[in-house]
């Protein structure tokens, strides 16, 4: 005779079961070798929100091991109640070792950043994504936008940067900036801010994006051409931070935060959490290297 | 009974208590392997439209499975829910009754009993159900 | 047919995953699966069973031909519970490499707006190294995953099934994308984005 | 030069459309001589069946035909606003005109469309999208193909817009804003954009005030003589055919009834039909 | 550590979590049993399972007990939960004919066989609040049911009957639409692959069969007042229980229990092909698991929109409707609006601050566009 | 050589919407052109003058017959040529005239004359200057010549209709009544011009009744009555 001992179910490692398991893993070699492109995934609930991550979640748990090392940020913050959330999910359903140190992490997942600190070619760095589709804002219907990105056809997505130029003096596209993948999809990098975009390009690291609710993933591997939409005379810029500093470091070459204090005076702060530390502590690190990070004196 | 597996739905269908009194007492006349101890696990509910007879997914539902081995007579227990017990008595009774020197006696008379059981509560229910059907007639009476 | 109950579901398919992932992201690096105690049929390299292990259970297909392939696809059938079906239904597609170059064109390539519904084709070779030693046929990659370019050198595969998958490759985002394992476990992807040369002992082709 | 049988552009075949589901008999019961598109077993609607012709460069073909005869579907067909049931299509400067464009991916056809056609509907809105300017309609054909700089796509919109007789100085304004004729103009401008070497026009001037039609029409030959484009014009209207092409398709009921030079067609028509409709235009 | 107290967002959330218990808890005089919520709370558990796409009455109890008594919650920790799960198996198509009947009404004929069965419908209970349902005592539970149960003649017990359907007499006549060949019926599975549009019908009825109850009314009624032209009759609507049938590992049907399933046929007219158009009746279909009447008459409504050629009623188009009613993925994207993004907004500002600045270096203003509302 | 072979050619209306009448405007005219020479077309209105006129362009359909041309590329039957190749002809060697001016409305009387010309002067301003020329040559005040013909009187249409035929040169002219309504001084004028032409090697066939333009003009004279030949002329001598 056995126990009538109800609800004994234990969860398994990294929480989605195998089947799914594998279908996320078949579904990103898929997002690797056609960079850029969404491939839609069945994408299971998570025990967080939709729109909370799921996707990121679900692409760190399908490709997590015991071995990784894990770093997660919201905001560039390792200490963003939704990182720790996640931070702890994660360590709860894989007891992998976790990081605030970039540099250590072997899986980075992210909300709305890149680091400011190089990435390698041993990391895999993971995107939460709330809208994966770039072509959205000028075409409502998903069945469109897919015939869309299958034919290439791309016109829209250029005029509406066209027209914004022409009414507005400027791109007016911010944080998500779409960019054009090896020459042929256009994606949508999730909402970093066009300081991260350049970072994207030609990578030493795999990026892999989740969109949890939209049910889409895809892929940029290492060593791969990411433009930002521009034309030969209308360009592509990142954030101006000109004649602004960290208060704490006087760094001017990292992406700042605009702080108000109870005086109601404005500072500035660097962004990502780690980068600021490690500034402070004067550890060793590797900066991103971009034209547009370059040209900023320090 | 209308429904062709009539010695699982009983199973199912029955109190646990006496099930287990049931498999519990004769239980130590067997030697009886567990092959998967009773796990839950989800069965996808098929469904079709009633005139196009179009298929569809409904949903899932929570499953406990079991799997026996009793006299080298493998059994099998599934039924909807957490039940682990009862998972187990279907597997085991599911074995036995495909032993063949296993006397049936016993088995049919514990499953013919509780069969009556059910269909007495089933028909129970139902007639309280019955009481709620609109009586045109007496209507046109009034 | 062997059940092989070695193989750890969890932790195993994880690792070997990853050294998928990696191998698809940079096309030309060699990965080496880990030696493992399976027993898989004659003419199905160990880490062509790894990948099947991998990646394969019911929701997908595959298909397997040539020498033993009714073997192979019993073998994998039963260890993955992934249906066999005729190749131009398949996403999984395992074949040697020295085999007719045909097959590459009845495997499904996918559709415009679903390019990624597509074959992966599976293909055992002899050897893949990194250096030339007396190597049959010189591979040179570029495109996604590769700083410049990246050469790599084959043993055991007919050049034609490489000149077949470039041509069906043709109109990307259509294609088939490329996984190949060796004798000695070496596993080495080619994704439809990349465009590659091929030059045999001494010829381009 | 001599036009030698090699030198076509565009080369059509056995082109054919059927919505609903034709069944074995449907294009033997259907046609001029049934009086029909329909047919009478199925329900399915022929909308084109077997329309086969070859355009030259620069040569300006004219399809006419009462409304519901399939002439518009032809063009649509040929610009992959639909999808054939049948029929082949090459344009020599795509794949040596060795290629049926009509069963090329999308993506293909896609390309064929941003660098060899151009299109003009009857409705500007068909054509133009009605959220951007005239300037970034026009960007589009011109991004489309290549073109990346807005210097250059301005400079170019410019001189389309001075060319089509709409004010430059209203190319950031919304289509939505102009007169019909200016909006047919614009769309004129987008259609020629990239220099096409084949050109649509389907009903450009239907529904247009009979002043604004003739200066739509004159914009239209200017172009055709200034940049040799060769033209396929879609009416039901004899007299923009008489001006604009050089020969005449004649349909009914889905099928070619009657081809030839234009004059010809307009002096001397041979089929009933088209004499009917000659006749009524006179 | 740096500038950031990193800890500080840990900490935050273990104590969030713990205040949150707090308010469950401290007022209760006794922890509710998880028995009593889903007996008591039976249609709220129906509510759970239906929009958790699990159907687990005894877990949805759990879920509903652990958040609070709020639905969509509690729904949605049921989904996360089927996560963990394997599918071992699929059921054998359940057959409704077969039903063991609780509910059974239709609306488009006065007499139908087997009568019209109300059932425990709270359609007829008058929404008078009654007070006293607050003093409630064991007692009279007690008194209620030995006089309930009194009420019926054990001695004569009538027999338990199955029934035939309205639509299967409307169907005997020729006066149902018969099956369009253009349909796509293959079957999908929304939860191993991601919808794709246009969605067969086994995917749509999928979708709504999960999806939250609010969200199907809003977009049936939507069609019914005005935006659209759905205008059905009940053909009959049922509630009850139906066997669950498996297949065994060894290949053997077993029985596996019986499952509560509400079920709606929508009846309405339409018109069939163009030119001699023959007015037959269509069906539009509703099914789900526990007694949620709302649910499968709209999801029927939604069934016949959805397959409308005409795309300009909201609830006629298909990625309005499946998208839009998705409770779970709805409720969280629009809490993720509550997640920091000073990131993203940083660089909105940046934008727009030196937009206004080239604006002030830009006189005369331009004219604000006339056509700005254009569509 | 001769560079119009016309055999047997006959034509007959067949319209369908009179109830199939039938009408018969040539019967089986035969008779050959030399190249540079000039052919005048005699005979009644009615007589199937000009039908064979639009036979030869193509414009009408011959029933029966053929008309060989001997173009620069070789001999070509007019009657069932492709169209494209009709069009090029038209395009490049063979022009024609009619008796009225059927212009495009809303095009200046000097881009009427350059229209055939711009085919060959890509630069439009060089053609305009030829096309003035010569409107000039043939008197037409100077101040119509951006107007538009259509208001014009029938002696100014005339004028751009001839120049318009000839300014290109074609190699074949098929021209209809070339100097009808012209004063006596500018009929000269543009006898001079088609003689000119023919001195360059364009053969010409033209439609006239006035007596003193064929005397000028040309070699030959075929008379056409009810349909058929009824005499051919050469230098005023039967044959």
């Amino acid at each position: 005779m056995v126990e009538n001992k109800k609800y004994v179910n234990k969860y398994n490692f990294a929480f989605i079961d195998e089947a799914t398991k594998r279908e996320i893993r078949r579904k990103l070699l898929k997002a690797v070798a056609i960079p850029g492109y969404q491939v839609p995934y069945s994408s299971p609930e998570m025990p967080i929100s939709r729109g909370w991550g799921t996707g990121g979640l679900h692409v760190t748990l399908s490709v997590i091991g015991k071995k990784d090392v894990f770093k997660i940020i919201d905001q560039g913050s390792d200490a963003s109640v939704n990182a720790c959330n996640l931070r702890e999910f994660v360590h709860m359903m894989t007891d992998v070792k976790t990081t605030f140190d970039t540099s250590e992490a072997t899986l980075i997942q992210t909300r709305h950043r890149v680091t400011e600190e190089e990435l390698k070619e041993n990391q895999i760095y993971i995107y939460q994504v709330p809208q994966p589709e770039p072509l959205r804002g000028v075409e409502r219907y998903e069945n469109k936008t897919r015939q869309m990105h299958g034919e290439a056809d791309y016109a829209k997505m250029w005029v509406s940067i066209y027209e914004s130029f022409i009414r507005h003096g400027d791109i007016m596209l911010y944080a998500g900036y779409p960019v054009k993948v090896n020459n042929r999809y256009i994606m949508a990098p999730s909402p970093i801010p066009k300081w991260d975009i350049p970072n994207l390009n030609q990578s030493k690291a795999l990026h892999l994006f989740g969109a949890g609710r939209e049910k889409r993933l895809y892929a940029v591997p290492p060593y791969t051409t990411v433009e930002p939409l521009e034309f030969e005379d209308v360009k592509f810029h990142t954030e101006d931070f000109t004649g602004l500093e960290c208060f704490k470091t006087g760094y001017k070459k990292a992406y700042l935060d605009e702080l108000y204090f109870d005086d109601g005076t404005r500072h500035f702060v660097i962004n990502d959490s780690n980068f600021l530390d490690k500034l402070m502590e004067h550890s060793p690190l590797k900066q991103h290297s971009n034209k547009y990070i370059d040209k900023i004196e320090a | 009974m209308r429904y062709m597996e009539k010695q699982d739905y009983i199973l199912c269908e029955c109190e646990l208590v006496p099930l287990e009194k049931f498999v519990a007492s004769i239980e130590d006349n067997f030697e009886i392997k567990i092959a998967r101890m009773p796990s839950i696990c989800m069965t996808m509910i098929q469904a079709e439209d009633s005139v196009e007879f179009q298929p569809f997914y409904l949903g899932e539902a929570l499953t406990t499975e079991c799997e026996v081995i009793v006299n080298g007579q493998k059994g099998y227990g599934i039924c909807l829910g957490d039940e682990p017990l009862r998972s187990y008595c279907i597997a085991f009774i599911d074995a036995i009754t495909q032993l063949q020197d296993v006397d049936p006696e016993p088995v049919n008379n514990f499953l013919n009993e509780q069969a009556a059981l059910i269909e007495q509560a089933d028909k129970i229910e139902y007639n309280y159900i019955m009481r709620t059907k609109v009586d045109f007639k007496l209507m046109e009476q009034d | 047919m062997r059940r092989e109950v070695i193989y750890d579901e969890v932790f195993d398919a994880q690792e070997q995953f990853r050294l998928l992932l990696d191998s698809m992201a940079r096309p030309g690096k060699i990965n080496s699966m880990p030696d493992m105690d399976i027993i898989p049929p004659a003419g199905l390299n160990k880490a062509s069973a790894m990948i099947a292990f991998a990646l394969l259970n019911t929701d997908v297909s595959f298909y397997a031909e040539g020498e033993g392939s009714d073997a192979i696809e019993s073998y994998i059938a039963l260890n993955t519970t992934a249906a066999q079906v005729g190749v131009g239904e398949a996403d999984f597609v395992f074949i040697n490499g020295l085999y007719d170059a045909g097959i590459i064109f009845d495997a499904k390539t996918g559709t415009l707006p679903y390019p990624e519904e597509s074959a992966t084709f599976v293909i055992d070779v002899d050897a893949i190294t990194e250096d030339a030693g007396d190597s049959e046929l010189i591979l040179t990659l570029k495109g996604p995953g590769i700083e410049t370019t990246k050469q790599v050198y084959i043993n055991g595969i007919n050049p034609g099934i490489l000149k077949a998958v470039r041509e069906q490759n043709m109109e990307f985002p259509l294609g088939v994308d490329l996984m190949l394992t060796d004798k000695n476990n070496n596993i080495l992807c080619i994704p439809r984005s990349n465009l590659f040369e091929i030059e045999y002992v001494g010829v381009e082709v | 030069m001599s036009r030698t049988d090699d030198n076509w552009l565009l080369r059509v075949r056995n082109l054919t459309k059927i919505y609903g589901e034709p069944n074995e008999n449907t294009l033997n019961m259907t046609g001029p001589l049934f009086n029909s598109n329909i047919c009478p077993e199925t329900d399915a609607i022929v909308a084109c069946a077997d329309i086969s012709f070859d355009l030259y460069p620069g040569e300006v073909l004219g399809i006419v035909g009462e409304s519901g005869s399939g002439k518009s579907t032809v063009v649509r067909l040929l610009y992959f606003d639909m999808e054939k049931t049948a029929g082949s299509a090459f344009l020599k400067p795509y794949n040596s005109g060795l290629a049926n464009i009509l069963e090329e991916s999308n993506q293909k056809k896609r390309f064929i469309r941003n660098h060899l056609m151009g299109m003009v509907y009857q409705n500007p809105r068909d054509g133009l999208n009605f959220r951007f300017s005239s300037g970034g309609n026009i960007a589009e054909k011109l991004i489309m193909a290549g073109n990346m700089n807005v210097g250059q796509i301005r400079g170019r919109a410019s001189e389309l817009l001075e060319k089509t007789e709409v004010p430059v100085q209203r190319m950031d304004d919304r289509p939505s804003s102009f007169s019909g004729g200016m909006q047919q103009r614009v769309q004129i401008s987008k259609a020629i954009a990239n220099n096409p070497p084949l050109l649509f026009l389907d009903e450009v001037t239907t529904g247009l005030d009979v002043s604004v039609q003739a200066k739509v029409l004159d914009l239209i030959r200017e172009l055709q003589q200034d940049l040799g484009i060769a033209m396929i014009v879609v009416s039901h209207d004899l007299s923009v055919i008489r001006m604009l092409t050089d020969r005449t398709i004649v349909l009914k009921d889905g099928r070619i009834v009657e081809s030839g030079l234009t004059d010809q067609i307009l002096q001397d028509p041979q089929h009933e039909y088209s004499q009917l409709l000659v006749s009524s235009l006179l | 550590m740096g500038y950031v107290a990193v800890k500080g967002g840990t900490d935050a959330i273990h104590n969030s979590q713990e205040l949150v218990e707090f308010y469950r808890l401290r007022n209760a005089a006794t922890p509710l049993d998880v028995n009593q919520i889903r007996s008591q709370l039976r249609l709220a558990v129906d509510k759970v399972i239906g929009e958790g796409g699990l159907y687990a009455p005894e877990y949805a109890a759990i879920a509903l007990k652990q958040a609070e008594g709020e639905v969509f919650e509690a729904a949605f920790i049921l989904r996360a939960f089927r996560t963990t799960l394997q599918r071992r198996f699929y059921s054998e198509t359940i057959n409704t004919r077969e039903m063991f009947v609780k509910r059974k009404i239709s609306a488009s004929f006065r007499e139908i066989p087997g009568g019209q069965i109300l059932g425990p419908t709270r359609d007829y209970t008058q929404r008078i609040l009654d007070t006293g349902k607050a003093g409630e005592t064991a007692h009279e539970v007690k008194s209620f049911l030995e006089a309930f149960e009194s009420k019926i003649d054990r001695g004569k017990l009538q027999d338990i009957d199955t029934y035939g359907k309205v639509i299967d007499l409307l169907k005997q006549e020729g006066l149902l639409k018969t099956i369009d060949p253009n349909d796509d019926r293959t079957l999908t599975d929304i939860t191993r692959e991601a919808i794709k549009f246009p969605a067969p019908r086994s995917a749509r009825l999928q979708m709504m069969a999960r999806a939250e109850t609010g969200g199907l009314m809003a977009m049936g009624y939507s069609s019914m007042r005005g935006f659209g032209s759905a205008h059905p009759t009940v053909g009959e609507l049922r509630y009850g229980s139906v066997p669950v049938m498996i297949k065994d590992p060894s290949g053997r049907t077993r029985y596996a229990g019986k499952i509560e399933v509400t079920e709606a046929e929508m009846v309405s007219s339409v018109s069939i092909g163009k030119k001699n158009a023959i007015p037959k009746f269509t069906i539009g279909y509703g099914l789900c698991f526990g007694q949620n009447d709302t649910k499968v008459i709209c999801m029927g409504i939604l069934d016949t929109t959805m397959r409308s050629p005409d795309v300009n009623a909201p609830a006629n188009d298909q990625e309005f409707v499946l998208y839009h009613t998705e409770g779970i993925e709805s409720m969280g994207f629009t809490n993720h609006l509550k997640l920091p993004h000073y990131v993203d907004f940083q660089s909105v500002l940046g934008g727009i601050r030196e937009a206004i600045k080239r604006n002030g270096e830009k006189t005369p203003e331009k004219k604000p566009e006339v056509a700005e509302m254009e569509q | 050589m001769n560079i119009l072979e016309v055999n047997d050619l006959s034509k007959i209306f067949n319209l369908h919407i009179l109830k199939n009448k039938k009408i018969e405007a040539l019967k089986e005219i035969s008779f050959t052109m030399k190249e540079g020479e000039i052919i005048g077309l005699t005979g009644k209105s009615g007589s199937g003058k000009s039908s064979l006129m639009k036979c030869i362009y193509r414009t009408y359909l011959a029933s029966s017959g053929e008309i060989i041309y001997a173009s620069q590329d070789g001999s070509i039957d007019m009657v069932k040529a492709d169209d494209h190749r009709i069009i090029e002809l038209r395009k490049t060697e063979i022009n024609y005239c009619s008796q009225f001016l059927s212009v495009i409305p809303r095009v200046s009387a000097v881009d009427v004359v350059c229209e055939n010309l711009f085919r060959i002067e890509k630069n439009k301003t060089r053609a305009r200057e030829q096309a003035k020329e010569m409107l000039e040559q043939l008197g037409l005040p100077s101040d119509l010549w951006d107007a538009f013909p259509v208001t014009f009187s029938g002696g100014e249409q005339q004028r751009i209709n001839v120049a318009r035929a000839i300014i290109a040169g074609p190699r074949f002219l098929l021209i209809d009544e070339p100097t009808a309504s012209l004063d006596a001084r500018t009929k000269d004028i543009v006898i001079d011009m088609i003689v000119d032409l023919k001195r360059n090697g364009t053969s010409v066939l033209c439609i006239s009744h006035d007596e003193y333009t064929l005397d000028r003009l040309v070699d030959r004279r075929i008379e056409l009555q009810t349909g058929r030949i009824t005499a051919v002329e050469m230098d005023g001598v039967e044959v």
